[in-house]
């Protein structure tokens, strides 16, 4: 019987979620999270080694294998951070046992839905499983039942579904754009073949497909203007949600936009999505680095500069070539591991403080030194300083630019130093100057945290050539 | 063997920034750290130096760090050798000055694990050689010093400048990352072999250079991009001020002679002016904004900002020189300025250290609080003498060799065929010569008002000698001003292999002149000797000394002064340092810096007592930066509305994004 | 043996300057007085002063430091030597090469520096007066000196002292626009920079007018001795510098036999003579003018040394 | 295909972009609920016709569930929601009819342009359909953002929806469609469970939405 690596990543946490539905107590159950998204990584790291035959539904190819591993590895670290916070949520009485078994069914459901639209190979599956994803969060966003969580929840849910209709529409332009070519049914869905076969597709459909399924599939990527429903959800929900949001959610949905991105390439007569990306993402960048100045609440301060890197991301993609195409997939790497770090770190912060309000919190280096020198660290990696990742991803992509077209990376440049200015603006408030709020001693694990940087300081100095390759081939697939 | 040791030097400070972490609070950290870093430094300076004498051929080494298809390059040439020897001098001094000045750190954890890094940041800037590990050197150098200078961070204006300085250090980043990526080219080419091999267009270099010009320059300060210096340089730990002023800004210069000779291809004729007046500008601003200061360290930092002028002026002849082809002046321009920034690290380093071991001494940084420390610390307050002599230019000291030069440049320049340099090298050396006597204006001022005088603060009174590391490290660099000043031909000929290396040029041997004088051209044209002004001053000095003391008398008496009959008791009534300057604001203030003053006289018989305020304002900061911070704080509050909109607007928003989209794509065709 | 001789020469002009320049000051008064229809001080007036002082005691401020006791020599070393590197009657002396002009500007700027400090060093009001006005003359003079300079180094192609002073001797130079302005900035320079009415006025302890004299307030004994002898030092060495820029005639070059060095000091001491009286014709026939207008009057200065220099930038024939 | 099967399914499209129209300008909420209702049961029928005409019997059950879910029961549940909340009485449009109608003329226009460039490779009733589609979903989107309330809101998003049910039964043999109508059914059933939930926890006055904006973590 040879063991499915495929059949794991997606079994696991669909087990593991109806395990602990049942289960009732918390330590059980958060420990279960933790082995089961281990048990997930282990899988998807096998598949580094032995790729399982892709079928009609299910697919590993070098470009979704790079996502699953990282998925799964930020879901484990998140659920490892998640022991540690979610017991503090219950100590002082902001959950209760209830919900804590809610949210550890749904964190699975959560998993096993976004590694389900990872590896789909059917773009109607795909959608049903992005659609699973974002329904969750809603749930999970919503848990904490205060008047700010329930309407934050209400708003994402509400724009959310807006986006999946879209999203549909769009899904049923391609299967029409594709039939005539492939013939009725289940294959004028499947990527592979539409990959294919997109030459000889009617470019008119595939463009307006393409509209459609970029303001749907952009909603949750976090794309101005469909951004708003991100900064409440991440505000208001409990932190690891946020940080599985920025960290995985908006990958996983990017991750849907490349696969179309790439069908689009395929055909000489459609437009060229290049250019709608370009101007989306330039749009989020600079709009989310001027929103970061009036920022009161940490977790919203960076669920802004997520909206802000992913919209580097989708410019870079959109300029396309190896080099930006490169300096995309490893600034997506990047963002993940670093801004699930810093939201780790804001949890920890938030849970000392007792507040998210930043005029509460300051002089964290000098009271919290771990926790505050830990949230300057991924602060100056999410600005893009060096030695660290994101430094190489940003130089790539700005230097391959201006060579190109000089006005775009000017803009380009403008917006990631208004961005940087806003973010240290709110970090000097939290990080120095005088302590204030509350001192006591906080009991977190920093282990995730810290994980997550160290990998990011060493992408910044040296990636392994195995990575490197890997990406480069990828890149070489998006075109 | 060098550029090995070189990079070993950097990756060992780097693993002792790391260890620092580990120990940052143990009580020894300190003594270990410095001492480390001493020892580090020592060894990269030896490497350097038989590097640079040696005019050994460049080294190149390629490590598998980075961006993975480039790999790390990195090389010694002659230029990067020349830089090193710089950074490591400073790095010695600096550790030096430390093992004593350490101690008075209050939480040395927030110093210890960065110092080392930011030196390594440093040294590995001038030995990459791709754009990316130059970058990736450069910005964790900004990074790190950044860190330093929030070291004291509950004073708030220590947070600000902190926060100014990264801003303005990521926009000079962002700047050169440009230039790089037009050097580089779509392609991707990002070692600097392939863009000395490129021969880029006359547009494109053009724009680079300008790009070089702002990155560069907003590191080492030239005006307008000064601003962040003078808050951030005095923000530190004096040892780290000394590095960033005396040495981060030597950094900068060489970013800008390695892309401007080097990369960014044949100079066209604008580029010197465009240097050249940067630099007049830079000169003249900085030290007339230096002379309306009264905390010393920022003085001494926007004299950073006059002495970069200077160097620019030395890269901007170089450039009009060599445009033309004159290639040995290019070679004299360009020895004059590298030979300033090596005194200038020299001196300033001398200078920030004094004022360190003032500020342990009496807490003070404000000279206003200060006066009379002379008599608390001479030995301090001697070597501070002699840095203030060598940054006034005057002979027999370093400073007045390299300026000298540069003079000697600047007379060179009607040989230029261009107008528009004709009529602009004259202006710039107006200018230079102006500076010159400003700086010595505002050095009588500094060390007056600080050493000199009455204490005006008990703290003044109670002042005393400093440790003797920090003592040895001021006396080691005092003595180097003076070799550097009477013995310049050494230095010279030093410079010979990067003169040869940028500008295929050089200058005539000044070893084995006659009584080791310095010619740069000719003789019969101009030639300077230190050693032999200083030997005439010295016979002459002591001559008269002795002459008096035999024939004279040499009786001596004690008293109060007699300040033509109205002593006063009150120190208040000396000179203040505003007061000092009060003649030099009322000549140039006005223009420059809108300085009004308003007196209120009390009408007769009131005993109230008269007042004057001077109101001045920074012109650069009103006119650029106000304006900017003010449009984008205008455009946050505008687009923070689209935080508050009901569910329906946003929805709006969605909507409105597909119909243009649609609209579009009906268009297309 | 040629060492030798030129060794005694350059002593002999060192000591030759440095003899003379008392006197000189001590002829400037007497003629001054003179215009003034006094009887005035004798010649070697000077003289006496500076026996008598070196003979009193020093009596030093309590709060004077060791500073305040070293700035006389240094003052005086940095002028005399200033002052020996002058050609008065012969050129291309032994160490003339040792210093330029622009070193030769320096030497005399790091005198001024020292005196500065020296008039903030007892920590009164008017030293601090003095020094503060001092250094702002200075920021003005030096700039407009060192335009002179390039003027100079244009037309002669060198800032080597015996250079320029060959050259100028020589029928090479004709009459030139900018050396004319050069000659005005010079002279305007010199009187800046020697404290002589209009700037300053050397016989006042006025503290509305004085400069140089508040700074060296408290200065007594051998120290002031030393201060006015470089004073004198520093006057005598501009009037000769002047002398051997736009009067270089009978300035011997080395080949020159004994006579006609005899014949050249002779011809010095007459220039000497000539610039004094000058000097005295202006000072009595001009007012002081307040400290506030010396900017303007230096300013000119500048304009002109930049004028000319930019004269000579542009077109090599004026 | 035959000629009157294509008429019909035209024909049936058709309609079901009048309704919307209809919708449009409703501006009683009652109202708003009947015509909303006969837009669904428009679709069941339409859908009903794609199965018979492609014989696919699967879209059976989605006309069933058209016609049972979002003919009867939910218009029934948002009509009880508007007893309990009382506002039945309320004018909650944004902007005027006559404006709301020009742009929704607008809107078919454009989606007419934006359809007929597509060859006619694609078999014609499926360009058709589509074009209709685009402009019911367009029109729900347009509805979306011109009500107040979330009564209004809700009936616009399903309106939508049925847009994209049209569309996708209107695809020749797609895969899937059932499943995609149920999922959608059980995301409006959460919807109005939202409002009901919402308005029994006295968590918010009114469901108008304006209303659950007040609540802001940045509105110190």
């Amino acid at each position: 019987m040879t063991f499915d690596a495929l059949a794991g990543v997606l079994l696991i946490p669909a087990v593991a979620a109806a395990l602990l539905a049942a289960l009732p107590d918390y330590r059980v159950t958060a420990r279960l999270n933790v082995a089961a998204a281990a048990l997930t990584f282990l899988c998807a790291l096998s598949l580094f080694v032995r790729r399982p035959q892709s079928g009609a539904y299910l697919i590993v190819d070098d470009l979704n294998a790079t996502f699953i591993v990282l998925t799964t590895f930020v879901g484990l670290s998140t659920s490892v951070f998640s022991l540690s916070y979610i017991g503090h949520e219950l100590q002082i009485g902001r959950l209760t046992p209830p919900f804590v078994r809610f949210y550890h069914a749904m964190y699975q459901v959560l998993m096993f839905a976004m590694n389900l639209a990872l590896i789909a190979n059917n773009i109607g599956l795909m959608w049903v499983a992005i659609e699973l994803a974002t329904l969750t969060t809603v749930l999970m966003v919503g848990i904490y039942r205060t008047h700010e969580a329930l309407e934050a929840a209400w708003k994402y849910f509400i724009l959310g579904s807006v986006g999946i209709a879209l999203a549909l529409f769009g899904t049923i332009l391609v299967y029409m754009a594709a039939r005539p070519v492939v013939g009725e049914g289940l294959d004028a869905m499947v990527w592979t073949v539409l990959v294919r076969r997109a030459g000889a597709f009617d470019p008119a459909l595939l463009d307006l497909a393409f509209v459609f399924l970029l303001l749907g599939y952009g909603t949750k990527v976090g794309l101005a203007p469909l951004h708003a429903w991100l900064p409440d959800a991440h505000a208001e929900g409990p932190t690891p949600i946020s940080a599985v949001l920025s960290g995985l959610l908006l990958n996983v949905a990017l991750y849907a936009l490349l696969r179309f991105k790439m069908l689009l390439a395929a055909n000489a007569g459609a437009l060229a999505p290049g250019p709608l990306m370009v101007t989306l993402g330039l749009i989020s960048l600079v709009f989310a680095a001027f929103m970061l100045y009036r920022r009161r609440d940490i977790k919203r301060l960076f669920a802004y500069s997520s909206i802000e890197h992913m919209g580097i991301i989708t410019f870079a993609f959109g300029m396309g070539g190896p080099l930006a195409n490169f300096a995309g997939l490893l600034h997506m790497t990047m963002h993940s591991l670093t801004k699930s770090a810093i939201f780790f770190a804001v949890g920890h912060v938030a849970q000392v403080k007792g507040t998210q309000r930043i005029a509460d919190m300051g002089g964290l280096t000098e009271t919290h030194p771990v926790l505050g020198w830990g949230l300057i660290l991924g602060v100056v990696a999410i600005a893009g300083l060096p030695p660290l990742g994101i430094f190489m991803s940003e130089f790539l992509v700005v230097s391959s630019t201006f060579a190109r077209a000089p006005l775009l990376a000017i803009v380009l440049v403008f917006g990631l130093l208004v961005g940087l200015a806003g973010l240290f603006l709110r970090l000097n408030s939290i990080a120095f100057g005088e302590p204030r709020g509350a001192v006591g001693k906080a009991q977190a694990s920093y282990v995730p945290m810290f994980a997550h940087l160290s990998l990011v300081v060493a992408a910044g100095v040296y990636m392994p050539p195995a990575l490197v390759a890997w990406f480069q081939n990828v890149a070489g697939l998006l075109g | 063997m060098t550029l090995t040791i070189g990079l070993f030097a950097a990756a060992a400070l780097v693993a002792l920034a790391g260890l620092a972490v580990a120990i940052g609070r143990a009580p020894a950290a300190t003594r270990v750290v410095y001492a480390a870093s001493l020892g580090i430094a020592a060894v990269s300076l030896a490497a350097a130096a038989t590097h640079l004498l040696g005019a050994a051929s460049p080294l190149s080494l390629t490590l598998p760090l980075g961006v993975p298809w480039l790999g790390a390059h990195f090389r010694l040439d002659a230029l990067s050798a020349f830089f090193l020897v710089v950074i490591d001098l400073g790095a010695l001094g600096a550790s030096l000055f430390a093992l004593g000045y350490g101690k008075h750190e209050k939480s040395p954890q927030r110093v210890l694990p960065f110092y080392p890094a930011f030196l390594a940041g440093m040294m590995l800037v001038v030995l990459a050689d791709d754009a990316f590990t130059f970058l990736l050197s450069w910005e964790s150098m900004s990074l790190m010093s950044w860190a330093l200078v929030m070291s004291h961070h509950r004073v708030p204006e220590n947070v600000r400048a902190g926060y100014v300085y990264l801003i303005m250090a990521s926009f000079g980043t962002l700047a050169l990352l440009l230039a790089f990526g037009l050097l580089a080219g779509p392609g991707g080419l990002y070692t600097f072999a392939a863009m000395r091999a490129a021969h880029p267009t006359a547009l494109l270099g053009a724009v680079a250079l300008i790009l070089a010009l702002v990155g560069a320059g907003s590191k080492a300060g030239i005006v307008p991009l000064h601003v962040w210096l003078p808050l951030a340089h005095p923000a530190a730990p004096s040892h780290v001020s000394a590095l960033m002023s005396g040495v981060m800004t030597k950094v900068a210069v060489y970013a800008f002679v390695r892309i401007a000779f080097e990369l960014a291809g044949a100079p066209d004729w604008w580029w010197s002016m465009l240097v050249l007046a940067a630099g007049g500008v830079t000169a003249v601003l900085g030290v007339l904004y230096a002379l309306m200061q009264h905390d010393l360290k920022r003085l001494l930092a926007y004299h950073t900002v006059e002495n970069i002028g200077i160097i620019f002026i030395g890269l901007g002849l170089a450039l009009a020189f060599q445009t033309y082809g004159m290639q040995f002046a290019a070679a004299l321009a360009l020895t004059a300025a590298l030979f300033h920034v090596l005194n200038h690290s020299l001196f300033k380093s001398l200078l920030f250290f004094g004022a360190g071991a003032v500020l342990t001494a009496t807490g003070e940084r404000d000279m206003e609080h200060l006066g009379g420390v002379i008599h608390g610390m001479p030995q301090t307050a001697f070597v501070f003498l002699v840095g203030c002599a060598a940054i006034s230019a005057l002979p027999p000291l370093n400073g007045f060799a390299s300026e000298w030069l540069t003079f000697q440049a600047i007379l060179l320049s009607p040989e230029l065929p261009s107008w528009g340099l004709r009529l602009l090298v004259p202006a710039v050396g107006a200018l230079l010569a102006l500076s010159a006597a400003l700086a010595a204006a505002c050095f009588v001022k500094a060390y007056g008002v600080t050493f000199l005088g009455r204490p005006r603060t008990p703290a003044a009174s109670r002042a005393t000698e400093t440790d003797r590391c920090s003592r040895a490290a001021m006396f080691a660099l005092a003595a180097l001003c003076l070799i550097a000043g009477i013995l310049p031909g050494l230095f010279i000929d030093a410079l010979v292999p990067v003169d040869m290396a940028l500008l295929g040029a050089r200058m005539p041997a000044q070893i084995g002149q006659q009584w080791v004088a310095i010619v740069p051209i000719a003789a019969s044209r101009s030639s300077y000797d230190g050693l032999l002004v200083f030997l005439f001053m010295v016979i002459s000095g002591t001559l008269a000394a002795f002459a008096i003391h035999r024939l004279a008398s040499d009786r001596l008496r004690r008293a109060p002064a007699w300040d033509c009959g109205y002593p006063d008791p009150i120190p208040a009534t000396q000179y203040t340092a505003m007061s000092f300057a009060q003649p030099i604001r009322r000549v140039f203030g006005t223009f420059v810096f809108r300085a009004r003053e308003t007196t209120t006289l009390p009408p007769p018989g009131d005993m109230r007592a008269a007042r004057l305020s001077v109101q001045m304002q920074d012109v650069i900061w009103d006119f650029i930066y106000a304006p900017l911070a003010a449009g984008i704080d205008i455009a946050a509050d505008r687009l923070n509305h689209l935080q508050f909109l009901t569910i329906r607007q946003f929805l709006s928003l969605v909507f409105g994004a597909l119909v243009i989209l649609l609209l579009v794509l009906a268009l297309w065709s | 043996m040629v060492v030798i001789r030129d060794f005694a020469i350059q002593a002999a002009q060192m000591l030759l300057v440095l003899a003379l320049a008392p006197l000189f000051t001590g002829f400037v008064r007497k003629v001054k007085a003179r215009l003034l229809r006094r009887q005035g001080p004798p010649l070697i007036q000077p003289y006496l002063d500076l026996i008598r002082l070196t003979r009193k005691e020093v009596v030093l401020a309590d709060t004077a430091s060791w500073l305040f006791r070293v700035v006389p020599y240094l003052v005086f070393a940095a002028t005399w030597v200033a002052a020996a590197l002058v050609p008065t009657f012969r050129t291309d002396l032994l160490f003339s090469w040792s210093a330029d002009l622009i070193a030769i500007i320096a030497l005399l700027g790091s005198g001024r520096f020292f005196l500065a400090l020296a008039g903030m060093d007892v920590g009164t009001s008017f030293g601090g007066i003095g020094s503060s006005r001092e250094v702002m003359i200075a920021s003005l003079a030096e700039p407009a000196m060192m335009m002179i300079v390039f003027t100079l180094a244009l037309i002669v192609g060198a800032t080597q002292l015996s250079t320029i002073a060959a050259f100028m001797a020589s029928p090479a130079v004709g009459l030139r626009v900018s050396l004319a302005l050069a000659l005005i900035a010079l002279v305007m320079v010199a009187i800046a920079e020697n404290g002589r009415i209009p700037i300053d006025n050397p016989a006042t302890h006025l503290e509305l007018t004085m400069v140089h004299e508040a700074m060296v307030l408290e200065y007594s004994g051998r120290h002031l001795a030393l201060i006015e002898l470089a004073a004198s030092l520093k006057l005598i060495l501009y009037v000769s510098l002047i002398a051997c820029l736009f009067a270089p005639w009978g300035i011997e070059s080395a080949a020159a036999a004994l006579p006609m060095l005899a014949l050249g000091a002779v011809t010095y001491v007459g220039k000497l003579a000539v610039g004094g009286f000058l000097l005295a014709l202006f000072e009595t026939s001009i007012a002081k003018m307040r400290v506030f207008r010396v900017p303007e009057f230096l300013g000119v200065a500048l304009m002109l040394g930049l004028l000319a220099t930019l004269l000579r930038f542009v077109s090599g024939s004026f | 295909m035959s000629r009157i099967d294509f008429d019909v399914a035209h024909m049936l499209a058709g309609l079901l972009v009048l309704i919307s129209f209809m919708q449009l300008y409703q501006d009683r909420l009652y109202a708003l609920l009947n015509v909303y209702a006969l837009h669904a049961l428009t679709l069941a029928a339409s859908v009903a016709w794609q199965a018979m005409v492609q014989d696919a019997p699967h879209l059976y059950v989605t006309a069933a569930i058209a016609l049972v879910f979002k003919a009867i029961i939910i218009p029934v549940a948002l009509h009880r929601i508007i007893v309990r909340l009382g506002i039945h009485r309320e004018i909650e449009k944004v902007v005027g009819v006559g404006s709301a109608m020009l742009a929704g003329m607008g809107l078919v226009a454009l989606s007419m342009v934006v359809m007929l460039r597509v060859t006619y490779a694609a078999d014609p009733l499926a360009r058709e359909d589509l074009a209709f589609a685009l402009s019911v979903v367009l029109l729900g989107l347009l509805m979306m953002v011109t009500r107040r309330n979330a009564v209004g809101q809700v009936v616009g998003f399903m309106s939508l929806e049925n847009g994209l049910v049209l569309a996708a039964t209107g695809a020749r043999g797609m895969p899937l469609v059932v499943e995609i109508s149920v999922a959608f059914s059980i995301l409006i059933a959460f919807i109005v469970i939202g409002i009901f939930l919402f308005r029994i926890r006295e968590r918010f006055d009114t469901v108008d939405v304006a209303a659950l904006d007040q609540f802001r973590g940045e509105r110190q």
